[in-house]
């Protein structure tokens, strides 16, 4: 199984979702998180007047573990609905999960996802 | 004329009373917004404040209030308050400072413009949104206080009943707001996007605030303190409950849940509603007018959704539709016995009152949507009124202000 | 019989200020229970405000202030503000609007059920909310407010002084909300799972305008603008200032660190205690009235945990202990050096006083805790009081209204 | 003696519009600091109220307005408000109760050391806060009130004009804020780190609470209800106006963007430097007044930040500048047109004047500097001022008092 | 080394967290997140009246390091305090860490857990 | 490649972003975390006075993927900036990464970081 990690932009959030949603991915997280990248970022105006350039951005960080078969079909379906293809898009990480248990049930496995 | 201390302290604490209710304005409607528009929905309601206290002081108060020209429009002779003393002008309120009338106009003339900013939130060039409120309260709030304040004033003479600003105040406000649903490009993601309230304790603390300080408006246009002005009290508190009662209960039937931004927008649309009225009728009237503002309303918001039009705080169907009825209720219900100073409405045996009521409403709206339409279009043309996609995804609060609202 | 236009705009603004104190109270409670509940929590406070604003209007001025019938209760003749005009009404107060003077007590009216919200918060359902606090002004409010201020009032005529509302209004209030405590069903977590405020800055807000609209409340109560009216501000900020030095005080001996819901707290128990001595008694008896407040509520808040109530937010050990202290005090401290139309306590030689304000708080407890016991017991057999246990885990907000507070 | 009930009514009312001043500040301030401090800095302001309310009674009122001693200082007499009744008081205000006087004045004595407590904002241990603010009241705000207000009080021999507190109020503040900036060790991270509002519609609400009181402030100080409370009140409200303008105007021009915070400090310092003058001069002066002030504090802030000063929220900028800028306008502005009670000013033809209020000015400067230097020195040793870096870190609200502004 | 996620509902937070305490699991790490999975989410009403379904319900994510010889317990842990028998209970996802660091000290492995 | 998870103090979180930005290590991500470790925690007063110990501490977590040949100079740059050797001081850990996918471009593989 894999864990797929996603950092999209927040407006994306919507499209993203319902997208895994069809493609039959329900199940997953979503955390709010500020980003650095080769975006750059936004200025503030402080109180009292100095430019305060804020070099990170907010972000949405989806995190959904999948089958590893059904692995390549979500990113497909993340990509497909997060680009917008202006800087700041973000990035996926995919990295293996050698355990999954559903809580309610104590489920193991595959079945858990 | 002599000065009465007491009518002088109950104007002087109305104009106060008054004032706070453009910053409630301000937090009713931030409430209302993302959080990344907060600010610039908020200060928009402070900075009208500023402006139009300045712009009273200077040219606004003439206008509408300044000798009479043709009935149609003060004349310059006041412009800088040259004249406006502390002596009392008999012509509008015989035993109060001169400058304490005017002030607490003011007053009015401040939040008349601040209450359409709620159209156009989260969308609107900060540039050409401070252009726009000194156009708008010179061509249209100016002339129109004039027509039916103003002695010498056309609607006045015509008969045409307004307390404390149905017409004055809230269709002009909430005409011009439709003419901004229709003119401004709507909000990305309108109708595809939730767009939900980010704080709803501000706009019930915007609610207390603004029927707090309403007592001023109503209770203070008496110009007096005494029998009218309390009369005018217990009216505009109980259609402020009716009001809320009624939005409340619509939104359970209708929804489900008992709404509590319904109940706020409902006891706004209440006080909006008597305003004109407070003076002219008594308390059971005040209740059949909060119940009538509280279901009009209701149904204007639910029509406007279905309309698609992007008001985005409801202006129109809360201001202009309440002030609407406001307008016409008056020529209902209207009696002499409460006040010998107005008219007999419809149920008192005059219908004559109705219809003057509808010209002026009519009038009104024609006047507010005319001049607003052309105001905007052609600052439009040629300064936009839109902000651009980008600033308006990131916020007006970053975009227009460099500031952002909340650092947790 | 004259209006006086200053005892009128004294009134009028003292009418305002006391109206913003029940949403202020609703942010007073609102930051103090959980972000789930706060919209819950604010609403209980601002929908009273329409519902007995339209009660009182109906019957519930009548029943209080209404013709006598047999010193218990006002009689119907004043149904709907039938005969309550703008004439002064010299039974009450001589110089001002009779409908000032109704418009004033209508805040108390609405105020004190919004008191007992404190109670019950975070688990009441609404729907038996709204019939509770109808129930509970028109057989608890009315009948007490009858007794004490209304002409012919069996208490009144006994003797007992309670000038702005220690026993009619925070007693009645206080004891009512021991008995819920008594009747509900305990929080989801009580004693084992933290719930700590929501926002503290709230509740700071809510006591800042609480302190502000207890002006109107007790200097107010002198019904005209002067002496009496200078005398009562004095006290009601002494004590309030007092009551929040002594509550914070007490709690940097007992916790450690000065804690600033203790001061806002402590103010507002020394405008309780206070309320009923405001006019009778002088600053430096406001100094200790509102020390011993301080004292013996933040001793009564320990106690009620000691004992394991699920009062959520105190207003038994703020507002009853409070309020019956300040009764109590009044026989004490009272001095007709001071208020000529009052009455000498027992420092100013006469013990008799101490004894008829004793009988007047029992009196009010008993009758506050029968019948509100019976409309909650009844309540709770027909509607239910507390929500289910899934909504009370998903907050109020949710699931009695559909809203969520905050977006960010 | 007569009362005069509509100057009760009003100056009742006006004292509690300046009480909920404080709150109001302790919002503009809470806002500004960093969201761990924010109760910390908001208590500073909500417990002055209660400290500063029983000082005025037991001693502070004596001191500032009790019988003259030698010009210097008010005698012992009055401790306690031992002869301060209900009478009027004619050597200060013949037609309101004494107590109403004392009341009012009561709520400056509260608001001026509040104020300071921008200075130091973000790290004072709140133990020696309490002291130094009872110290601070006694030995610098009495004495400065009593030279100017207090009958027989040498700077208002001497013939210095201070309508409401220009003097008494801002300068005395605002100086002893720039010592504080010296005295105290500055925050870590000071110009390194950022430390920016975390809450800024918090801001706001201050400044419309602080613009709402400020007619309280200002037009109550006229005692009266009548021609000069109107004239008060046109003038503060457009030098508030003025100075909202003005800053957001600098602030657009050196930053790009029109700044909220900015506008609001704008109003803030309008009000302040409108303070003195108000009675004296007429709304053309105001603007010009209020736009003196938007930028000289504007650029005072930028110059405090070029030299490094840390005084946290810019007390100093605002209020000593402003109020110093506003004292000065006095002596220019000032007419007898406007006020046959006050004085010519400059352009009025009178230099004498300038050269008077130059010297109030001056003596203000100095007699605050010195005094509050002593004062802080002495404590440092004796208390300490800063909490320690470990506390500082945490912020004030779990260090000093345990709790925690917010939990969602 | 193993690197246990666990997804919990919010009010099982301190639950868990005490049972992990008395087991001896005392470093851990806590986000709030939105979760999506077969529980269904909450209705709120639109300012304007219209439900908005919510699919995403507040959860709380759990993560903690632990030595591989004890992840099976610290997963019973886990299990045992966390699970109503409800839909929504959540899910425990375990991934592989290869090397731990003690940022005050610089120590490594399964000492800097 | 790797990822890094630094738990670190809020109050370091400018010195290592700066100190990763000028080893060159831009793109990372932040989320604000409560964690648990050997600190204790803080001790609120409830508001009728009685004492709360609260055992979790804001915390920050630092999230970056590097190629494995970067992974050593990144955590030394943090552990530089990090560190004050006063307990609370927090962790680092790492894991595997398979796949990285920058969404704007669909590049994969360390270009994509
Ligand atoms: N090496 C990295 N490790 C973790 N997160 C990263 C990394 N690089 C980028 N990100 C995340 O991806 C977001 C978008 O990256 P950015 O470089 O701005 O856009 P793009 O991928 O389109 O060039 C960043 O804000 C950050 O949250
Ligand atoms: N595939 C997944 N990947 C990541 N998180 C998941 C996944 N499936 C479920 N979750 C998380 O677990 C939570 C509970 O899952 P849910 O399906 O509602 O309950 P249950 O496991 O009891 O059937 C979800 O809200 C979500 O946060
Ligand atoms: N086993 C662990 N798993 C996950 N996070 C941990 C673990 N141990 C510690 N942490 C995180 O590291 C932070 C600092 O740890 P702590 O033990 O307090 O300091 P130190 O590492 O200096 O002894 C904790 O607050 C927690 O966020």
């Amino acid at each position: 199984m894999e864990k797929i990690e996603a950092i999209i932009r927040p407006e994306k959030l919507e499209a993203v979702k319902n997208a895994l949603a069809e493609a039959g991915f329900i199940g997953l997280n979503v955390v709010a998180v500020t980003g650095r990248g080769t975006q750059k970022g936004v200025t503030h105006i402080g109180r009292t007047g100095e430019k305060i350039t804020v070099d990170m951005l907010p972000k949405i960080k989806l995190e959904l573990v999948v089958k590893s078969s059904d692995k390549d079909r979500a990113i497909e379906t993340i990509l497909g609905s997060a680009r917008t293809g202006v800087i700041g898009d973000g990035k996926i990480f995919v990295s293996p999960v050698s355990q999954v248990i559903k809580v309610r049930t104590g489920e193991q496995g595959e079945e858990a996802i | 004329m002599n000065i009465n201390s007491g009518d002088t302290a109950w104007i002087l604490a109305s104009a106060a009373m008054v004032l706070i209710m453009t910053p409630a304005l301000g937090f009713f409607y931030g409430g209302m917004v993302r959080s990344k528009n907060v600010l610039g929905t908020i200060f928009q309601s402070f900075i009208v404040i500023a402006l139009i206290s300045i712009q009273w002081v200077l040219w606004g108060y003439s206008l509408a209030f300044g000798p009479d020209k043709w009935g149609i429009i003060g004349g310059l002779e006041w412009v800088g308050l040259r004249g406006v003393g502390t002596e009392p002008n008999a012509d509008y309120a015989a035993t109060i400072p001169h400058q304490a009338f005017m002030a607490f106009q003011m007053m009015f003339a401040i939040i008349t413009p601040a209450l359409i900013t709620g159209a156009f939130a989260e969308r609107m060039k900060f540039k050409t949104f401070l252009i726009f409120i000194l156009l708008w309260a010179t061509f249209v709030y100016d002339p129109i206080a004039h027509w039916v304040w103003g002695t010498g004033g056309w609607l006045r003479n015509f008969g045409a009943l307004d307390f404390a600003g149905g017409t004055v105040v809230h269709i002009s406000s909430g005409v011009a707001a439709l003419v901004a649903a229709f003119v401004f490009k709507k909000r990305q993601g309108f109708k595809t996007e939730p767009m939900e309230p980010h704080n709803i304790p501000f706009i019930v603390l915007g609610a207390g605030l603004l029927w707090f300080g309403w007592f001023g408006f109503n209770a203070g246009s008496a110009l007096t303190s005494g029998a009218l002005a309390a009369g005018a009290f217990v009216t505009t508190n109980t259609a402020a409950a009716m009001g809320a009662l009624t939005w409340m209960t619509m939104s359970w039937w209708r929804n489900g849940k008992p709404s509590v931004i319904g109940a706020a927008a409902g006891a706004v649309v209440g006080l909006v509603a008597i305003t004109p009225a407070a003076g002219f009728v008594g308390p059971l009237q005040a209740i059949f007018i909060g119940f009538g503002a509280g279901v009009l309303c209701f149904l204007a918001v639910q029509l406007r959704i279905k309309l698609g039009w992007d008001d985005s705080l409801d202006v129109w169907g809360c201001h202009g539709v309440g002030g609407t009825w406001g307008a016409i209720a008056t020529g209902l219900f209207a009696t002499t016995a409460v006040n010998a100073g107005g008219a007999d409405g419809l149920f008192a045996g005059n219908p004559q009152l109705l219809l003057v009521q509808f010209a002026a409403v009519a009038v009104t709206w024609i006047y507010s949507f005319g001049i607003t339409f052309l105001l905007l279009k052609i600052l439009d043309r040629v300064m936009g009124l839109n902000v651009e996609n980008e600033a308006e995804m990131k916020g007006l609060d970053i975009s227009q202000h460099g500031e952002s609202a909340y650092q947790y």
